[in-house]
C-alpha cells in the first residue's frame, strides 16, 4: 500500500533526473542511467533463465526432446569467449545461429521486396479514370525507376543520366519527408503522455 | 544598427536549444492544464470500427487481443481503455482476451482497471487468457482449436469450468477479432492465419508510426478498419462519449506540432534573410 | 586440435544452417520441415546464451572497474551491480512481489522517462534539418510539412486543404522513392546473405579460431 | 515437392549472377563502384579522431539476429571490419556498443579479427565493446550519457536502428562530433539525412564495406546486384507496356 503511493513520485523523480540531460550531463542523469541499467541487465536477465527453463530444460524433460541437448552444449561453448586460447569452440554455436537468422532473412526477401513491389508498379497506360490518376501513376513510374537507377554503383551516370540520378535522389526525399511527419506524431504523443502524468502526479491536473 | 540587427538574427538562428526545449515543455503542458478544446476531426476508418462493434448482437463472441509491449503502451493504452469501455458497454456480448505477446497481458490488466465493466462478470461475459507463447504457429493453433494450446485462465482456472467457454471451440465462433498490435509482426501473421483462412473482419489499434505500414493491409480490405495512434484513441472515446486521456492530450499534440511548424518557418525566414544579406556582399 | 581449429568447421555450420532454412521454404518434404523447426528451435537456446555471455562481459567490465576507477566510478559501477543483483536475487528466492516491486519502482519509470525525452531531440532536429539549403532539401521540408499539418488534428479546422495535399504526400509522392528504396536494399541484402552463407564473407566467421 | 517455384526461380537468377560477377570479379576483372561520399567520411572522420585524440564511436543498429532485418546488421559488420582497421593504423580509439546480446559475440569477433589484422591485437581492450541489457532504452541512456562524457570525435552509426537513431544523433550534434549514420529501412532514413552530416540511405549500406575493403568478391557481387537492379527497371517498363496494350499476364 505505502509503496503503491509512492511509486508515482519515484517516477518524477526519476523523470527530472532523466531530462536534466536536457539542460547538461551530472550525477542526477548517471545515478538514473546506472539504476536503468543495472535493472535492465538483471530483467534481462531473468527472462533468460525464464526462458531458458521453458524452451530448453522443461522439454528436455517433460518431452524428451534431446536433440536440444546439443545446442545446451553449443550455448556453453559459446561462453568459451571468456577465455581467449579456447574461444574458437565459441564460434560454432555462433554461426550457427547466423546460418539459421541469414537463411530466414533471405529465402524470401526477393519474392516480398522486389517481385511484389515491382508488380504493383505495372501500370496501364490506356486506361486512367481521371488526369489525376494519370499523372500519379507516371509519377510513381518515374520515381521508382529514377529511385533504382540512383542506386547503381558500378556505372557512373554520364550525359542525360545523371538526371535521371538526380531525379531518383529526389524522389527519395519525397518519400522521407512524411515518414519523419509521422515520427514527429508519436514522439509528441510520448511527451504528451510524461507531461500528463508529471502533472497528474503533482495535482495539477485531475 | 546593422551590425546589432545581424547579432540579434545570429542569436534566433543558433538559438540555445534548452530554450526550444523549455517552450516545448509549456506548449504541451498548457493545453494539458487548460484544455483547448480545439476542433478534432473523426477519421473514417475511426468510424467504420466504431461502428462494426457498435453492431454487435446479443451472444456474440469477440476476441480482444492485446499483442503490445511497454513502449507503444502511451497510445495503445488509450486506445485499449476507449475499445474495451465500448465493448464491455455492449448488452450480452462474450470478450475473449488473448495475447501473443509477454507484456500484454500484464497491460490489459491495468487497462481494465480504468474499464466501466457494466454488468459483465468474469467467466461469463469475459475471460482473460494467458500469454501465448510460439509466434504465428501457435496462432494457426489457436485458431483451430483453442484447447490445444491453452488450456488455463490468467488465474490459473481451468477454462472448461467456465461457462463463457461453453459455445466457444475456435475462432469460426467469434464475429469480429479485435485488439491491439504494435509491433507489427503480429497483424502479418494475422493476416495469413486469421483473415485468409476464416475470413474474420479484423480491427486493430496501431501507434501512428505503424499506419504506413498497415496501409496496404486497408486499401486490399484485409484489416477491415483502424485506430491510429493517440489521435485514433481520441476520436474514439469521442464517439463514445467517454473523454479519457487520448482527448486530453489531443490539443497538445495540435499545439505541439503547430509549434514545430512555426520553428521550421522561422528557421527558413532566418536562413533567407541570411542568404539575401550575404549575396549581397 | 589443429583440425577442430579450422575456420572451415564454423564456415560450414553457417552453410549448413542456412541452407536447411532456405530450403525449407521450397522443398516441401516432412523431413526438412521437421529439421528446420528443430534448428529454430535450437536458435532460440543459443540466444539465450548470449545473454549469458554478454552479460558476464558487464559485470566483469564493472567488477574490474571496481578495483581500478577513481571512487566516483567505483560508485557507479557498484550501483549496476548492486541493482543487478536485487533484480536476480529476488528472482532466484522466487520473490516475484518483491521483483515487481523492484520493476515497477526502478525499470518501468525510467524506460518511460526516456521515451518521454525524444520528443525533445526532433524539435531541434526539425529546426536545424529543415531549411530549404537545396532543392533536395527542399522536397524533403515540403511533404514533412505537409504531412505534419495534416497528423496535426488543428490542421483541417485551419484549412481543408490540408487533408488532400497531405493525404498525396502520404501515398503518392513518397510511394515511388520507398518502392525504388525497398527493391535495391533488398538486392543489397539478398548479396550480403549469400555472402555469408558461402564463407566470403571475412570478419566475423573466426578466421584460424583464437587470435593469441 | 516443390513450393513457391517463382520465388525459387528468382533466388536461383539472382545467385546465379552473384556467382557470375564474383568469379569475374576474383579473376582479376574488378568493378569501378561510384565515390560515395559517406563512405570517405569514415577514414576522415577515424583521421579527425585521432588527431583530436578522441575516441571514434561505432554502434551497428539494435536489432537481434533472429530478426528478418539482421542482414543490415551483418553490413554494419562489415563496415565495422573496416572501421577497426582504419582505426588501428591511424591510433584511433574505437569505442562500440552492441546492440543486442545476440549480435554481441560476432561484433567481438569481428573487432578481434579486425585488430589482428592490423597487427595490434593488444588495440581490443575491456572497454572496446560494450553491451548494456537488451531493453532498448537502458541502452539508450547508457550510450547517451557515454556520448556526454566521452566526447566522441566521430560518431558512425550504421545498421536497422529504432528510435535511437534519433537520441544518439542529436546528442552528438550537441556534442559537435562529426556523425556518418546509415540504415537501409525507410522508415528511419529520413532521421539519418537530417541529423547527421554524411547518410548511407538504401543499398548504399550494403555497397559501403565493399567500397572500403576494395575486397574483389564483395564489388563482385555489386555488380551483380547492379545488374539486378537493371533488370527490375527493364521488367518494370516491360509490364507497363505490355499492359498498356492490355496484354494480361501475371508474374
Amino acid at each position: 500500500m505505502q509503496i503503491e503511493t509512492i511509486i508515482p513520485w519515484m517516477g518524477v523523480a526519476y523523470l527530472l533526473m532523466v531530462w536534466s540531460l536536457l539542460y547538461k550531463e551530472n550525477r542526477f542523469f548517471r545515478f538514473a542511467e546506472n539504476c536503468f541499467v543495472g535493472a535492465a541487465c538483471g530483467y534481462t536477465l531473468t527472462k533468460a533463465i525464464d526462458s531458458l527453463n521453458s524452451s530448453g530444460i522443461s522439454p528436455i524433460i517433460t518431452k524428451a526432446r534431446y536433440d536440444l541437448i546439443i545446442p545446451m552444449i553449443l550455448g556453453i561453448l559459446i561462453l568459451a569467449k571468456f577465455k581467449r586460447n579456447i574461444a574458437f569452440v565459441s564460434q560454432w554455436g555462433v554461426n550457427i545461429m547466423v546460418g539459421i537468422a541469414t537463411g530466414l532473412a533471405i529465402r524470401g526477401v526477393l519474392q516480398a521486396q522486389v517481385i511484389v513491389q515491382i508488380t504493383a508498379t505495372f501500370i496501364s497506360l490506356s486506361m486512367m479514370p481521371n488526369p489525376l490518376a494519370y499523372f500519379n501513376n507516371i509519377f510513381v513510374l518515374i520515381s521508382v525507376i529514377s529511385t533504382i537507377f540512383y542506386f547503381i554503383f558500378t556505372r557512373e551516370p554520364s550525359g542525360h543520366l545523371k538526371y535521371i540520378s538526380k531525379i531518383g535522389r529526389y524522389a527519395i526525399m519525397l518519400a522521407l519527408g512524411p515518414v519523419f511527419a509521422s515520427n514527429v506524431l508519436t514522439r509528441m504523443v510520448l511527451l504528451a503522455e510524461r507531461v500528463a502524468f508529471f502533472l497528474r502526479v503533482l495535482g495539477i491536473i485531475k | 544598427m546593422e551590425k546589432k540587427n545581424r547579432g540579434i538574427l545570429e542569436a534566433l538562428e543558433y538559438v540555445d536549444r534548452r530554450i526550444l526545449y523549455s517552450l516545448m515543455i509549456i506548449v504541451v503542458a498548457v493545453p494539458l492544464i487548460h484544455p483547448l478544446g480545439l476542433p478534432m476531426p473523426i477519421s473514417s476508418f475511426t468510424r467504420t470500427a466504431y461502428n462494426a462493434i457498435e453492431a454487435l448482437k446479443p451472444g456474440e463472441y469477440v476476441i480482444w487481443a492485446s499483442d503490445v509491449d511497454a513502449g507503444a503502451w502511451a497510445e495503445c493504452g488509450p486506445q485499449s481503455i476507449a475499445f474495451l469501455n465500448h465493448l464491455f458497454r455492449i448488452p450480452n456480448i462474450k470478450i475473449i482476451i488473448v495475447s501473443f505477446i509477454p507484456a500484454g497481458t500484464d497491460l490489459v490488466l491495468l487497462a481494465l482497471k480504468e474499464v466501466d465493466l457494466h454488468d459483465k462478470k468474469y467467466g461469463i461475459d469475459y475471460v482473460i487468457l494467458p500469454y501465448i507463447a510460439g509466434g504465428e504457429t501457435a496462432k494457426a493453433i489457436f485458431f483451430s482449436d483453442v484447447y490445444k494450446v491453452v488450456t488455463l485462465d490468467v488465474y490459473g482456472t481451468h477454462l472448461e469450468q467456465m461457462s463463457i467457454m461453453k459455445d466457444f471451440k475456435n475462432v469460426n465462433d467469434i464475429s469480429i477479432y479485435t485488439g491491439v498490435v504494435s509491433p507489427m509482426t503480429p497483424l502479418e501473421e494475422y493476416i495469413r492465419q486469421l483473415v485468409l483462412p476464416y475470413k474474420k473482419p479484423l480491427i486493430v489499434g496501431v501507434i501512428s508510426v505503424n499506419v504506413p505500414t498497415l496501409m496496404p493491409y486497408i486499401k486490399s480490405g484485409q484489416v477491415t478498419a483502424y485506430l491510429g495512434g493517440a489521435m485514433g484513441a481520441a476520436e474514439y472515446e469521442l464517439l463514445i462519449g467517454r473523454p479519457g486521456s487520448g482527448l486530453a492530450q489531443a490539443d497538445s499534440i495540435s499545439t505541439s506540432h503547430l509549434m514545430i511548424l512555426l520553428l521550421v518557418l522561422m528557421g527558413n525566414i532566418l536562413y533567407i534573410i541570411k542568404r539575401v544579406r550575404g549575396g549581397k556582399k | 586440435m589443429s583440425l577442430i581449429r579450422r575456420r572451415e568447421i564454423s564456415l560450414a555450420l553457417a552453410a549448413i544452417g542456412g541452407i536447411i532454412m532456405i530450403s525449407d521454404y521450397f522443398i516441401n518434404v516432412k523431413a526438412i520441415k521437421d529439421i528446420a523447426a528443430m534448428l529454430q528451435s535450437w536458435g532460440v537456446i543459443l540466444a539465450i546464451f548470449c545473454i549469458f555471455l554478454s552479460t558476464g562481459n558487464l559485470v566483469i567490465y564493472h567488477v574490474q572497474r571496481l578495483s581500478r576507477q577513481t571512487k566516483e566510478e567505483r560508485g557507479w559501477s557498484g550501483l549496476v551491480l548492486l541493482v543487478m543483483s536485487l533484480f536476480v536475487g529476488t528472482y532466484l528466492a522466487g520473490r516475484q512481489d518483491l521483483f515487481n516491486i523492484l520493476f515497477n519502482a526502478i525499470y518501468l519509470p525510467i524506460n518511460q522517462a526516456i521515451y518521454g525525452i525524444i520528443g525533445f531531440f526532433l524539435i531541434t532536429a526539425s529546426y536545424r534539418a529543415f531549411k530549404v539549403r537545396s532543392l533536395e532539401a527542399s522536397l524533403l521540408l515540403v511533404s514533412g510539412c505537409a504531412v505534419i499539418l495534416k497528423n496535426a488534428p488543428i490542421g483541417s479546422w485551419l484549412w481543408e486543404g490540408v487533408i488532400p495535399i497531405g493525404t498525396w504526400f502520404n501515398e503518392v509522392g513518397g510511394l515511388g522513392g520507398n518502392r525504388g528504396f525497398v527493391i535495391a536494399a533488398a538486392l543489397g541484402a539478398f548479396s550480403i546473405g549469400i555472402r555469408v552463407l558461402m564463407g566470403l564473407q571475412k570478419g566475423f566467421a573466426g578466421e584460424a579460431g583464437g587470435g593469441e | 515437392m516443390i513450393t513457391n517455384q517463382n520465388i525459387l526461380i528468382t533466388n536461383l537468377v539472382m545467385f546465379g549472377l552473384l556467382l557470375f560477377f564474383m568469379r569475374k570479379a576474383n579473376a582479376g576483372k574488378i568493378p569501378q563502384i561510384r565515390q560515395i561520399a559517406a563512405v570517405d567520411a569514415i577514414a576522415e572522420g577515424i583521421g579527425r579522431a585521432a588527431e583530436q585524440n578522441r575516441p571514434v564511436f561505432f554502434f551497428p543498429g539494435s536489432v537481434a539476429l533472429e530478426s528478418s532485418e539482421m542482414v543490415q546488421t551483418l553490413a554494419a559488420l562489415n563496415v565495422l571490419s573496416q572501421v577497426a582497421q582504419i582505426a588501428a593504423d591511424k591510433g584511433a580509439v574505437l569505442k562500440c556498443v552492441a546492440g543486442h546480446s545476440t549480435i554481441f559475440p560476432l561484433m567481438e569477433e569481428t573487432l578481434r579479427q579486425a585488430f589482428l589484422t592490423a597487427g595490434t591485437p593488444e588495440s581490443y581492450k575491456s572497454d572496446t565493446l560494450l553491451w548494456f541489457s537488451d531493453s532498448a532504452y537502458a541502452r539508450d541512456a547508457a550510450v547517451m550519457g557515454m556520448m556526454h562524457r566521452e566526447r566522441f570525435a566521430t560518431n558512425i552509426i550504421i545498421g536497422r536502428c529504432y528510435v535511437e537513431s534519433m537520441m544518439y544523433c542529436e546528442t552528438g550534434n550537441f556534442l559537435g562530433a562529426l556523425q556518418i549514420g546509415g540504415t537501409a529501412a525507410a522508415i528511419q532514413a529520413p532521421f539519418f539525412v537530417t541529423m547527421c552530416d554524411y547518410a548511407l540511405i538504401g543499398d548504399e549500406i550494403y555497397a559501403a564495406g565493399a567500397s572500403l575493403s576494395k575486397d574483389p568478391v564483395q564489388l563482385g557481387s555489386i555488380e551483380a546486384q547492379d545488374i539486378g537492379k537493371a533488370i527490375a527497371i527493364v521488367l518494370i517498363i516491360i509490364g507497363t507496356v505490355l499492359l498498356s496494350l492490355g496484354i494480361r499476364f501475371s508474374l
